[in-house]
Formats: C-alpha cells, structure tokens, sequence
C-alpha cells in the first residue's frame, strides 16, 4: 500500500463531477466551450488513470492499492474506503478509455434535441459513479455510487433516445431500482448478521475488506442463501441474466449512440463487478450452492440471446441481444467459481466492453447515414463506405470470438474453465453447461455473419445509392474508434498483461481469510465442502 | 523450385547443416507471410504491384526457408538414424527448449510440475524428436499457455506442401485474378491464410492449433466470399464459415477434454499422456468423437461435407490452395498430430471397425458418386477432393498413418494441379460448366490438357504417377484379406479395404468424365460466349475472344511445377525392397523421415505390401475407368461430338436409375436438411419463438407486473385516494371554503388594524388558554 | 429604598398619564409631546434600574432624534395642528377590551410568578465598560447584523420617501 | 424594589400602545403607538437584566433602540409615501389587502 498516493482514486473519481459542474456553468450558447470542456476533462480523469496504470504495482495486484479509509457515516459505521486491486484496474481504465471517446464522437455528431450542455454533463456524471462503484470498498458507497449511474442514463435514454425512449427508459430504471432495492436488503442484512470483530472491525460494518475477508462465516446458512438470492437478482437485472434481460434489448435499441456504447461498455460491467466483488468473496458458501443455478441461466441466456439475435431485423436491437449471449459466457465463468474461470469472466468483461461498444458505435453511425438500421434495407456497406464495412466485419469476428481477437479470450476459457469446476459444485452439470456454451459459439457465429452478410455484402438498395450522406469514416470516428480497434486486437494477440493483473486479485477474492490454516471449502467435494464451511461456523462460535 | 527439394531430399548439403538453426527457428515461416498481410493491408494499394510482389516473395521466402527446414530434420534424423540403426521403439526425451519467459522473474515452480519431463538434459538428445521451442503467451489461475513451435518430420512435410503450393497460386493468382477490383485484399487475404496455416502447422500445443484452425477458417470464409456483391457467394461463405463452426464446436470441447485429462496444452504431453494410459480410455473415446466431428468439417468428411462443392464460389486458385491442398487437411493434419489419442480413442490396432475408418470409407464412395452428376468442373473437383480426404481419413483410421500422410503430401500437388488446370480452362471460356462451356479444349488449350491429363491420371492412382503409390499403402493398410497378403497390419479393416477399391474406381470413372466433356468432343461454349459472363466475376475484357486460347505463362509454370510433383512425389515414399530388394537405399524415403519415432507417437505396425493386391486395384480401377470411356469416348461421342450423355441413357429409361440420380443430383438431400431444416429452421422458427417467448412471456410479465401496478395504483389513486381521503380533503376544503367566504366579507377587508386586532385577540385567547390549562 | 420606591410611584403615575393622553389626544402635535414625556419617564426608569448608558441612549435616541422624525412626518404630512377628529377610528369599545383583557392576562400571570422577587439590593449601576465588553464579545455578530439593518433602512427609507 | 413592579408599569404600557396600535387611523399615531409598545419592552428587558445582574438585558435594549430608529425611519418614510399617493394619512383608506 502506497499511503503517498491515497488521494489519486479520489481526484481521478471526483474530477468529472467538477468538470460536470463546470460544464453546467458555461451559458448554454458555447457549444464548443461546453464540448472542450467535457473533453478535456474526461481525459485528464484519463490521464489520472494512465498514471494510475503506470503507478500501480502490477506484483502486488491481490492487494487493494491506493487505499483511503476516512469517517463518512458513523452512525452506521459506514466509511470512505476506496481502493483499487486487479480486478477493479482493468474496469476502471475500460471507463477512463470509454468516455473520453464518446465524448469525441458526440463532438462529430450530436444527437438530437443537442443540448449538449445538458448531454454531456449527464455523460461526466455518469463516468464518477462508474468509477466511484469500482474504486468503492464499503458497501454503502458502492450502493450510492451504483445508484449514481442509474439517473444520468435514464436521463439520456429519456431526451436523447428513440421514438419509443420514455417506455425504454422507465423500465430500464424500474427494473435496475427494483433489483438494487433487494441488493439493499442484502447489503443491511448482512450488516446485521455478519460479525466484524473477527477481522478486527467493528461488530456491524460494511466494509467490504472485512466482509470478504471473513466475517460472514458465522451467518447461518439459509440467511446466507436469502442474502445471495437479494444480490442476485440485484446484480444479475444489471448484468443482465436470464430471465431478467428485457430491459437490456429496448434500452440499447432506444438509447443514443452514445448512451449504447457506455451502457454495453461499462453499465453492465457493474453486475458482473458486483458478483466477483461483493456476492462471492462475502459468501462462498451462497456463492457453491447457487452456481449451478447461476451457472444454467447463463447457458440459457448464450443460447437465448443467439436465438433472440436471429429473429431480429433491426441491427441495434441484434447487438444488444447479443450483449445477453456474451454475458452469459461471462456468467458461466464466475459460476464455475475457478480463479481461471473468474479470470476468464474479467477479461470477457473488458472484451464485451471493447468489441460490443465498438458494434454499437458503428451502428449508431450507420443510423446516422442511413437513418435507418432495418437490416432489410442495409446493405452494400462495403461498397458505400468500404472502410467501415470492414471495422464492421473486423468487430463481427471478434465479437464471435476468432482466436487472435480479444473476444475470443473471454469465451474460450470460460467454456474451458466450465469443464473443471470448482471441487464443490457438481461437475457433470457444469460439463453440460459447456456443451450448450459451445453451441453458443456456432450460434454466435451464425447472427453475427449474418448481420455481416445482411448490412456489409451485397449491393447497396436503390434508395441508398449515390446518398452523399452516406460517406465513409470520419475523421471524429477514427479518432474515437482508432483505440478500441487497437485495444480489441492488442488483447487477442497478447492477453497476457490483462490476466497477469487480475490473477492474483481474483485469487485473493476466492480465499477465506478470516484465520490461519483456513481449508479450502471450495475445493472440496460437494458434501466435504459443506461440511467443512458447517465446521468454519462453529469454530467460529466457539471462538465468539 | 521442385528441384530444390530434391536437391535436399537426395542427400543434405553443407548449407542447411547450420546446427539445427533453421529448426529451431522455423517460426520466421509463418511470421513473413504475416507481415507482408500487414504490409499489403496498409500500403498495398500504393505499391507498383499492388502488393502481389510483396506476397509473392514473403511466400517465396518462406518457400525457401521451408526446404531449408526439411534438409536440415532430414540431415538431423539421418545423423540419429545411424547411430540407432532400425526404427525400433524409442523411449527418448522429448527435446523442449523452454525458453524465454518474458516475465521470467516469476518462478515456475508450478510450470515445472505440469512439464516435470522436460528435463534440460533434453538438449543433448538429438535425432529424430521432435524440435519444440516455447514461451508463455500467457497465464491464468496458474495454467501457462504457451505458444511455440514443434518441429517433426510432419510438420516439416507440411511446410513443404503449404508454401510451395501458396506460391504457386500467388504466382498463378497475378495473371488470373488481374484486374479484379479487390486484387490488393485478395493478395492481403493469402497472404494471411497461409501465415494463420502455417502458424497451425507449427503449433506447438493444442491451443495454438485451435488459433490456427479458426484463423484458417476466417480466411476461408473471406475469399470464399471474394466477391459478396452476389448474394450466392456470400451465401456460400456463410455456409462454410458456420459448417465449420459446427466442428469447431467438437474441436473446442474435445481439445478441453484432453486438456485436462493431461493437464497440459503441449501435443506431446497429450499424446504421451494417451499412449502411457494417464487418460481413461472412455475420456479418450469421447475426446476422439468430439474431435472427429471437428475433422467432419474441417476436412469435409460426411456429413458435413456440403460447405466444400458450395465454396468453389472462391476464386479458383483460392480453391486450389485452401479447399483442396491445404487448409482441408488441416483436419487430417490434425488427427495424425494426436495420433496417440485417436490411437488409444479408438483403439485402433487389432480392431476392424471404428468411427475414423468408417467415415472415412463412407465419404469416398459417397462423395465419388456425387462427382458423377456435377456439371461444374469445379463441384466435380470439390467432390473429389472430399473423397479423397476420405481415402485419408480411413488411411488414419485404420493405422497407416504414414500412407495417409503419404497420400496428402501426393494429392496436395495434383488436386491443386487440377483445380489450377480447371481454372486455366475457365480463365479462357468463361465459365465452369463443363456441358455448356466446353468440350474439346485440347485443341485449343494443349499445354493445359496435357497438364490436367498427368494430374488426372495421378488422381486416378494409376501407376507409376503419384496417386498410385500413396492410395496403393492405403489400401495395404486396411490390412484386409489375407489373400493379398496384407497381414501385419494393425487390424482387419476389410470394410474399409473394399470401400477403398471401389473408391479408385468411381474416380477413375468420373475423372474420365470430366476428361471427356472439358477436353474432347466439339467446344460447345461459342453460342454462349457474347452474353453470358458469369465465370469468375470479374469484368476484363476477354468476352470479345471468340475462340478460347491457351493462358499465359503465369499460369503455365505453375501447371507444369505441379504435374511435374504429380509424377515424381510417388516415388519418395517407394516400397521396401521394391526394384532394389533392398531394405535400405531410396524406398520409404517419406516414411522414414516423417513418421516419428519419439514417445508421443503409437507403436504402429506397417503393413507389407504386396503386388497381388496391387494389381488387382489397379484392375478394378481401370475398370471403371473402361466403363465410363466406353460410355462417353465411345457411345456419346458417336451420337454426337457435341452431346453431353446419351439421348436415350439409363436415366431416362430406368426408374431406380432415375431415382438415384435424382437422389445424387440432390446431393443426399443433406443441403435440404442443412439449411432448409437446421439452419432455416433455427433462424425462422426457432429463433421467432424464443424471441417471442422472450417479448410475449419474459418481456409480458414484466409489462404485465407494471401494469398489474399501475391499474392497482390508479384503484388506489381513482378509488381510495381520490374518493375517500381526497373526498375528506375536498369536504373539508369547501367547508373551510365557505366558512371562507362569510369571514371574507366580514373579516377580509383590508383593514391593517382590523387584522391587527384579530390577532391580539387571538394571542390573549390563546395566552389565556395557556395559562389556564398550564 | 422607600425613596426610590416613591420616585417610582410618581414616575409610573406620570408615564402612564402621558401615555394614556398619547394614545386618545386628537391633535397629532400633542401626541408627539406626550410620547416625549412617556420616553423620558422610561429613561428615568432605566436610571433607576442602574442601567445609566442605556438610559442615556433612550433619551439622545428618542427624545433627541426619533421624537424630532416624528415631528417631521407630521409637518410633511401637513397634518393640521390643532384637534382632528379624523385621528380616531370609530369603534374603540374593541381595541380597549383587548388592551385590557391583555392586560389583566399579563398582570396575573406576572404578579403569579414574580410576587416575591426582588430587585438586587446593592446593586451597583452599570458600568459602560461592561455594556461595551459583553457587545464586543458576547454580540458582535447581532451588533454587526444591527449594523447592516441600519444601514439598510437608511437606504429603503431614502428609496421609499423621495419624490421620483 | 420589587421586580414585578417594573413588570406591571411594562405591561400598562403596553397595553396602552396596543390600544393605540388598533385605535388610531392616523399612521403617525400609530407609530407613536408601536414606540410606546417597544419602550415597554425595553424595560422588562432592562428590569430583568438588573434581576439577573447581567449586562445582557440592557444590550439588547440598546439593540432594540437602535432598531426601533431604524423602524421609525422607515415607518416614516412609508406614511409619507402614502400621504402623497393618497394625500392623507388615514389607514382606513388603505384597503390594498382587501379580501
């Protein structure tokens, strides 16, 4: 731990909250001051965390870095403890990297009614809750900044959005409130049941250092279950998981651009964050018995989304279903409760964030041409505009997952991983999930090239051709979508530096480390693990 | 360049004996290809060539480097060989090279006890193991995955074939493909097909393998669809790409499989892991099915063998390299590089059936059926190549590995001769339908014909050209009846043996076929030849000709290289004792240095041969052969020169005959059931009804729960809310409302010191009510 | 104490004379003179209690300048300067109940609560020194606040009254 | 002296300017009235200051003198305003309030 440079999280989250108010200052009529501003502000957040990335020391990654633990709400012991570990590296720089260029692409175009005062503080708002949820280390931090996001991203579906915006926006944020409101009563009741002194807090604390570091191990089975269940449902509206995926496909397909490429980039993140972060580490035992269920809606939701995929015409809404199939790869990963399957799952996290928010930005600029995205009147992108129809193509095949793309190291090791679950869950199951997961990727295969075919091959409709605004990448577009590109192909062919980050934390986050000499329940069979998670509790009550 | 290789194969010179440093180093083959694909992507439209120099010479560098390779193994395995005398079992040390850790700061403590064999004592062994060099891609959850390469007589085979046929179809795509608008990508797209293949052919680990299959398959898929203005490419693209990702699916689950049975990537590791039994048979067995149905795809084996015929809708020197030379052995590649799994899978010595063998033999006779009926030459050649992927396929499955490697290496250069050849022909009709375009080409095109002629008679595995020897140990190696001597094989495969015989004569019959109707008879394409100009896509100039006339000489050289290979690549692999009677000497050239002998390859049994056998093939073969000539160079051409079957034939007569032409025609009806019934039928009303499942139950329910809250809500707004509490509200508004207006005209009336009073008033009120009450 | 009991009497009787006489004369002029006189009785009032600054005060404050407003208000209001009959509202019988229920209100509940306390017998007067520490102390923030009002109604008093 | 017969004179004089708050109709005399309401104030204050032995009450005096300028001042001035809109000083004709 560095204790020189506790303040970098705080400046680095809180910058784009200055820059949002400083924003709202400048008169509405500077449009180009306003869109400088953002700009600049979202990259020295960027510049903070490139800072960050250099600073952080990559052989010490299990541990929380950068650490700051100051009084917030001591009535309810609630703290400001901030810190930043392998896991939460790689989101927090998918965040720096995703705004700044949607900042840039909205300088190209603006969605309309513009008002880009109002848009891009909204987007600079957003990017402080996104950060804050990763760099938060107590539970009710986490929670605010995890509501933070919701409201800016109502906003920008609601204004900014489709013809059918505020039906997609209402249920985008009654269904993510509904799920955080159980989170909540997670979140509390395991304030209540989980015993702080083990770990040196106090009694009833939400810090999430304690509780993952063990003092939960004396809460009861069936509460621990009731406790994983609220989470569940909390992060898996977010993430989304079958059956609770309905939102995802109207929001996508209603949000602006822009509002597409951070919601599939980083929104959904949060969910799979929340698993990996806070429902696992605090709850092993939950965690066992719940990954086969888990682990089954995952399956469902890859075979589903491909499913769901094929019956669409309307491009955006075939990307945002397929956000559901590759969240369920991510999904299968963390339920096989393996360091290699968590692994898998972060890197399939940062993958789907770069290669679906790619997809959407060239959708959101193929509406912009076309003005339209019914897949029955694209076509003959390669002819029209010949280079985006091969970023199209390039993104397609590292969406399906070809090897030497990053996609492909997202989905590979969790089908792998799935083959070889953690010793307590049952292992034919998972063998089953992998088979259907494999299936997914022939699926996947199948919607994506046939997107491809549909909107890049062919020839262009009569209506379209000779459009002259139908042109090819502009020079805002290179620039925002320049880094994905080189970020989606640098990943596939050496993922090493991502994995070596998030190994050691995601290690960490599947030990209990409330005592010496703690066995690995995880990695007994299924009834030992029980058995010894059963002889944990009462050492421990014989302990209290 | 053939020469070269001789110059090699005969005897090592001092040149390649640089201390195995092209071994060790043979990663620059693929890296030059892949950087040229870099090169011609990003300036290859400013080049004077547009960028088919730049492909040309990475390929002919690479070419180059590969027959370095291969003299230098070969010098390696002739050094060891003489100290070992024989092949006999070798115990020996793998020799890995487990170099450059990039991170090397990290101690492999967990490394060392996936990979506790590799000692560094493997140095010193040098001979016939293969040469691995590795470092770690990456790690996760304490699994390395490495990415290196591994040198064997196999892979230096391969090296061989992929780059000497990459560059012959470079050379022959300049003139062909010239003029085409995307001539720069598609240069750019072989130039990548053959970096990825190479990169496969290298791989180190099954991982690295995985990459490679899949990257081959992109590419196939790309110039498949070379030109995706028609929807019919496109189309066919597709159906490849997802065909294969059908396979890939087996792929992906069986090299998991062994993965974690052998808690290793490396192909040696498996391999070892199999033969010394660290692997239950059953984990083996199903491991060898998933991996089987990868070979399915990849190597067209039935049933998933329709992509093939369908993406000749390439560019035909892309079919010549991709669906016929190389990327559709990848399959085959495959299988022989985990021999030891599919050996123990499907224990495959002392048996006489297996899943291998039966796919195999079964996708010979049925796709050489198929090539009966197509009217594309192309479709005839796809249909060939599948049937002779077959003739492999079996080979492996039933044992004889070195023949069904054999007959790769032989069938690589005359199928990429042909299909070369085809295209030379269609270069100059326009066209590949052999019953409308053409007919009677050797008159127009000799050089061609004469080319397309030894190709075909080597394909037909008549001696002494290359198809002969290669598919004569096949069928030695089935290991059949006893009457031809086949004894010391490693089972009795007399399914596959007959299945084979019968094989070579369904493709001497249809290659006869094609012979007659491309290359004799009266040229039927001249009324076609002003309006019809479908053919390869691109719009030179060439519809004016009214003749066809022989191709240019960038098309020629590489004809004459391939057919040259096609006569001499047979007698590298010549057998034992055969003219000589000696057991050492120049026989089993091939064999010698490319079967391994190294722990992680089976103990397999070589059948001998025998001339009875061999006689009695070729017989059977000629027969069919006699058959169709007779047919077509006797009793079609006498009703016509021009005609294409006889006007009163056994179809039109027959009704079973009729029926299973219909049936062959159709092609199985597996197209219908692919993508009528799969495909449709997953895209129409699989996806429609989870999709409306998902907007009219998971989406309705959510509405539903909204609604259900908001018609509760507006109850409870309409009813409680705004009748009865609101009601009371109101009540008590309008009595204060009232009561408003009677105070208002007494009290209301703007009087300062009125309200003044009102309100002393009410303080002393008050106050005194206070002061009561308190 | 018997003399400053006496000097109260007398004092409470005049002030209340004056008072009464503020509150029913009809000539406005009048009035202002009786408010003097109720003002100083007041300040005599203070001097009695010891608080000999604040007693000062009311006379300069009052007598010497709120008095002379009034005067003032009344020229500019050109109010005549003898009776008027218009000074008065009509009905009185109202406000005079109230003032004296209030009253009897506030003298119960004072005589209630505080018939026996007495006054500090050796109660020294009031130093200016004390007056001026507890303001530069204990109130410097209600004394600035008084400050600001004044000013402020220096200014509204000047906006309200000037011609346009 | 006893405290509660400065109450007392405070309360009379308070109740006078009460009544003649709610009397008069000329806006002067009802200044003049509101002076009589302070100044009883300002002696409970001082009554009760002496009391205590504090200084606190007559600071507050003072406070309320000095307020009680200001008030006047202001008062003043809005009784001229309405004089001259008006052209008299009656409270009963403004009504502005009127219901």
């Amino acid at each position: 731990m560095e204790f020189d440079n506790n303040w970098l999280l705080s400046v680095m989250t809180f910058v784009p909250l200055v820059g949002a108010a400083i924003v709202m200052a400048i008169p509405k009529a500077e449009e180009e001051l306003i869109k400088w501003a953002a700009l600049i502000t979202s990259l020295v957040a960027a510049g903070l965390g490139v800072f960050l990335l250099t600073d952080f020391n990559y052989d010490n990654a299990g541990e929380l870095q950068y650490v700051a633990d100051a009084q917030w709400i001591s009535v309810i012991n609630s703290r400001y403890i901030i810190g930043v570990d392998g896991i939460a590296l790689p989101m927090i720089a998918l965040t720096l990297l995703v705004v700044p260029l949607c900042i840039i692409y909205t300088m190209g175009h603006f969605p309309e009614p513009r008002n880009p005062k109002a848009l891009l503080s909204l987007i600079l708002i957003l990017e402080t809750g996104m950060l804050g949820t990763f760099i938060a280390q107590d539970l009710i931090l986490f929670f605010v900044f995890f509501e933070v996001v919701l409201l800016p991203m109502f906003f920008m579906i609601a204004v900014w959005g489709g013809d059918d915006r505020r039906y997609a926006s209402l249920k985008f944020f009654l269904y993510t409130m509904f799920g955080s409101a159980l989170m909540l009563v997670s979140f509390l009741a395991m304030y209540f049941l989980a015993d702080g002194t083990i770990v040196g807090d106090e009694a009833n604390t939400f810090s999430m250092i304690a509780l993952s570091d063990g003092a939960t191990v004396g809460i009861a089975r069936t509460s621990q279950l009731w406790i994983f269940a609220g989470m569940f449902v909390g992060f898996g509206v977010k993430v989304p998981m079958f059956p609770f995926h309905t939102w995802l496909p109207d929001a996508h397909t209603q949000a602006p651009t822009v509002g597409s490429v951070i919601l599939a980039a980083v929104l959904l993140k949060l969910g799979t964050y929340g698993f990996i972060r806070i429902a696992i580490p605090m709850l092993p035992e939950a965690a066992a018995a719940w990954a086969p269920f888990i682990g089954l809606l995952a399956v469902i939701g890859i075979i589903y989304g491909a499913l769901g995929c094929l019956a669409q015409t309307d491009m955006k809404r075939l990307i945002a279903f397929s956000s559901v199939a590759h969240m369920g790869f991510v999904m299968l990963g963390i339920s096989t409760l393996t360091d290699f399957g968590i692994n898998a799952a972060v890197f399939g996290m940062v993958a789907h964030g770069l290669i679906t928010g790619m997809l959407f930005f060239i959708a959101g600029s193929v509406k912009d041409r076309y003005h339209t995205l019914d897949m029955a009147r694209l076509g003959g992108l390669l002819i029209s505009a010949p280079r985006m129809g091969w970023i199209l193509g390039f993104c397609a095949m590292a969406s399906l997952g070809l090897p030497g793309l990053a996609g492909f190291w997202g989905e590979f090791p969790a089908i792998l991983a799935s083959y070889n679950p953690a010793a307590i869950l049952p292992e034919a199951t998972f063998r089953g999930y992998m088979v259907v997961a494999a299936l997914g990727t022939v699926l996947a295969a199948g919607y994506l090239l046939w997107m491809l075919q549909k909107t890049a091959m062919g020839t262009p409709k009569d209506e379209f051709v000779d459009n002259p605004e139908i042109t090819d990448v502009k020079t805002y577009e290179w620039i925002a979508w320049a880094p994905l590109l080189a970020l989606i192909l640098a990943l596939g062919l050496y993922p090493k530096p991502l994995f070596s980050t998030t190994d050691d934390a995601v290690v960490k986050s599947l030990q209990v480390n409330v005592m010496d000499d703690v066995p690995d329940c995880l990695n007994l069979d299924t009834d030992q693990g029980e058995a010894c998670f059963d002889d944990l509790r009462e050492q421990f009550e014989a302990a209290g | 360049m053939g020469s070269l290789f001789i110059l090699g194969a005969e005897g090592p010179t001092e040149f390649v004996d640089i201390a195995g440093w092209f071994l060790e180093n043979a990663w620059i083959i693929p890296a030059l290809p892949a950087i040229s694909f870099v090169i011609i992507l990003f300036f290859g439209k400013k080049l004077p060539y547009k960028g088919a120099e730049i492909g040309i010479t990475a390929v002919g560098l690479a070419f180059i480097l590969s027959v370095l390779t291969a003299g230098q193994w070969m010098n390696q395995v002739d050094n060891a060989h003489g100290s070992e005398g024989g092949h006999g079992e070798e115990a020996a040390l793998v020799l890995v090279d487990d170099d450059i850790e990039l991170a090397s700061a990290e101690a492999d403590s967990e490394a060392a006890a996936f990979f506790a064999e590799e000692g560094e004592e493997g140095h010193s062994v040098v001979g016939r193991n293969a040469v691995v060099e590795r470092f770690t891609w990456w790690e996760n959850g304490g699994v390395e995955f490495k990415v290196g390469i591994m040198v064997d007589g196999l892979t230096v085979m391969m090296l061989f074939v992929v780059t000497l046929i990459s560059l012959l179809v470079h050379i022959y795509s300049t003139d062909y493909v010239d003029g085409d608008r995307r001539y720069t990508h598609y240069f750019a797209f072989l130039s990548l097909f053959t970096a990825s293949m190479l990169f496969f052919v290298l791989s180190e680990n099954v991982l690295q393998m995985i990459v490679g299959w899949e990257l081959v398959g992109v590419c196939s898929f790309a110039l498949i669809g070379h030109w995706w203005e028609e929807k019919p490419n496109s189309d066919a693209a597709l159906k490849a790409f997802l065909t294969n990702r059908v396979g890939d699916m087996g792929l992906l689950i069986g090299m998991i499989i062994l993965f974690w049975s052998a808690n290793s990537w490396s192909i040696i590791d498996i391999n070892e892991a199999a033969i010394g039994h660290d692997i239950g048979h059953t984990t083996l067995f199903i491991a060898s099915l998933c991996l089987t149905a990868a070979v399915m795809s990849k190597s067209g084996q039935f049933v998933l063998h329709t992509w093939l015929p369908d993406a000749m809708a390439g560019p035909t020197p892309v079919s010549a390299l991709i669906h016929a030379a190389t990327m559709v052995v990848a399959g085959i590649y495959m299988v022989a590089r985990l021999y030891g799994v599919f050996w123990e899978g499907y224990s495959i010595a002392g048996s006489s059936f297996n899943i291998l063998a039966l796919v195999g033999s079964v996708t010979l006779v049925g796709a050489g059926l198929l090539a009966f009926v197509q009217d594309d030459i192309k479709k005839v050649l796809a249909y060939s190549t599948v049937s002779q992927l077959g003739y492999m396929c079996m080979a492996l499955g039933v044992g004889a590995w070195t023949a069904a490697v054999f007959h790769l290496f032989t069938h690589a250069f005359f199928k990429a001769g042909l299909f070369l050849g085809a295209g030379s022909v269609s270069h100059s009709v326009h066209s590949f339908d052999m019953k409308t375009h053409m007919g009677g080409m050797r008159k127009f095109m000799p050089k061609t014909f004469a080319t397309f002629m030894i190709c075909t008679i080597a394909l037909m595995g008549l001696p002494p050209l290359a198809g002969f020897w290669s598919k004569d140990e096949i069928l030695v190696g089935t290991g059949g009846w006893g009457f031809f001597g086949g004894t010391s094989a490693n089972g009795s495969y007399t399914f596959a043996l007959v299945m084979g015989i019968i094989g070579a004569a369904l493709t001497c019959a249809y290659m006869t076929r094609v012979i007659y109707l491309t290359f004799f008879g009266e040229w039927r394409g001249a009324e076609h030849m002003h309006h019809d100009d479908h053919g390869d896509g691109h719009d030179d100039d060439h519809g004016h000709a009214h003749e066809p006339h022989e191709s240019g000489p960038r098309i020629l050289i590489p004809l004459y290289i391939l057919s040259f290979m096609a006569i001499v690549a047979g007698f590298f692999n010549l057998p034992p004792g055969f003219i000589t009677g000696s057991e050492e000497g120049w026989q089993e050239r091939f064999f010698h240095y490319v079967e391994p002998v190294s722990s992680y390859f089976p103990a397999i049994k070589h059948g001998v041969p025998s001339y009875s056998l061999a006689i009695f093939a070729t017989i059977v073969a000629l027969l069919g052969a006699f058959a169709s000539y007779y047919y077509f160079f006797v009793r079609v051409n006498r009703q016509s020169p021009a005609a294409t079957e006889l006007a009163n034939g056994l179809t039109s007569t027959n009704k079973v005959a009729r029926a299973g032409h219909t049936v062959l025609k159709e092609k199985y009806y597996l197209d219908h059931l692919y993508t009528d019934i799969i495909a449709g039928g997953t895209k129409g009303p699989v996806a429609d009804a989870a999709y409306w499942t998902n907007q009219n139950v998971i989406d309705e329910t959510v509405n539903q729960v909204g609604r259900t809250a908001v018609s509760t809500a507006t109850f409870v707004y309409e009813t409680i809310d705004q009748k009865l509490v609101d009601g009371a509200v109101n009540l008590s508004g309008s009595a204060s409302e009232g009561l408003g207006e009677v105070s208002r005209s007494a009290l209301q009336r703007g009087k300062v010191q009125q309200y003044a009073a009102i309100m002393f008033i009410a303080a002393t009120v008050i106050a005194g009510l206070l002061m009561v009450f308190i | 104490m018997v003399a400053q009991n006496i000097f109260f009497g007398i004092m409470a009787a005049i002030m209340i004379w004056a008072a009464l006489r503020v509150v029913t004369t009809k000539n406005v002029v009048h009035a202002a003179l009786w408010l003097v006189i109720v003002l100083a009785g007041v300040a005599g009032q203070f001097l009695l209690l010891g608080a000999e600054f604040v007693g000062v005060t009311q006379i300069l404050v009052y007598i010497g300048a709120v008095v002379v407003l009034f005067l003032f208000g009344i020229m500019l209001t050109r109010a005549s300067m003898g009776e008027d009959e218009n000074v008065n509202l009509p009905n009185r019988i109202v406000p005079a109940t109230v003032g004296v229920l209030l009253f009897g209100l506030m003298a119960f509940a004072t005589i209630d609560y505080w018939r026996d306390a007495e006054l500090p017998k050796d109660g020294s007067p009031t130093t200016v020194e004390a007056v001026s520490d507890s303001i530069f102390s204990d109130f410097i923030v209600p004394f600035e606040a008084t400050s600001v009002l004044l000013l402020a109604a220096l200014i509204g008093a000047i906006v309200v009254a000037r011609k346009e | 002296m006893l405290l509660v017969q400065f109450l007392l004179l405070s309360a009379v004089l308070f109740c006078i300017g009460v009544y003649g708050v709610l009397a008069r109709r000329n806006g002067v005399m009802v200044l003049m009235s509101i002076e009589l309401i302070l100044n009883a104030v300002n002696i409970n204050f001082v009554a009760f200051g002496a009391f205590n032995g504090t200084v606190t009450g007559e600071v507050f005096a003072l406070f309320v003198i000095a307020i009680a300028a200001a008030e006047v001042g202001v008062g003043l001035a809005i009784v001229l305003l309405i004089f001259r809109n008006k052209r008299s000083v009656d409270l009963s004709d403004v009504d502005l309030m009127k219901g």
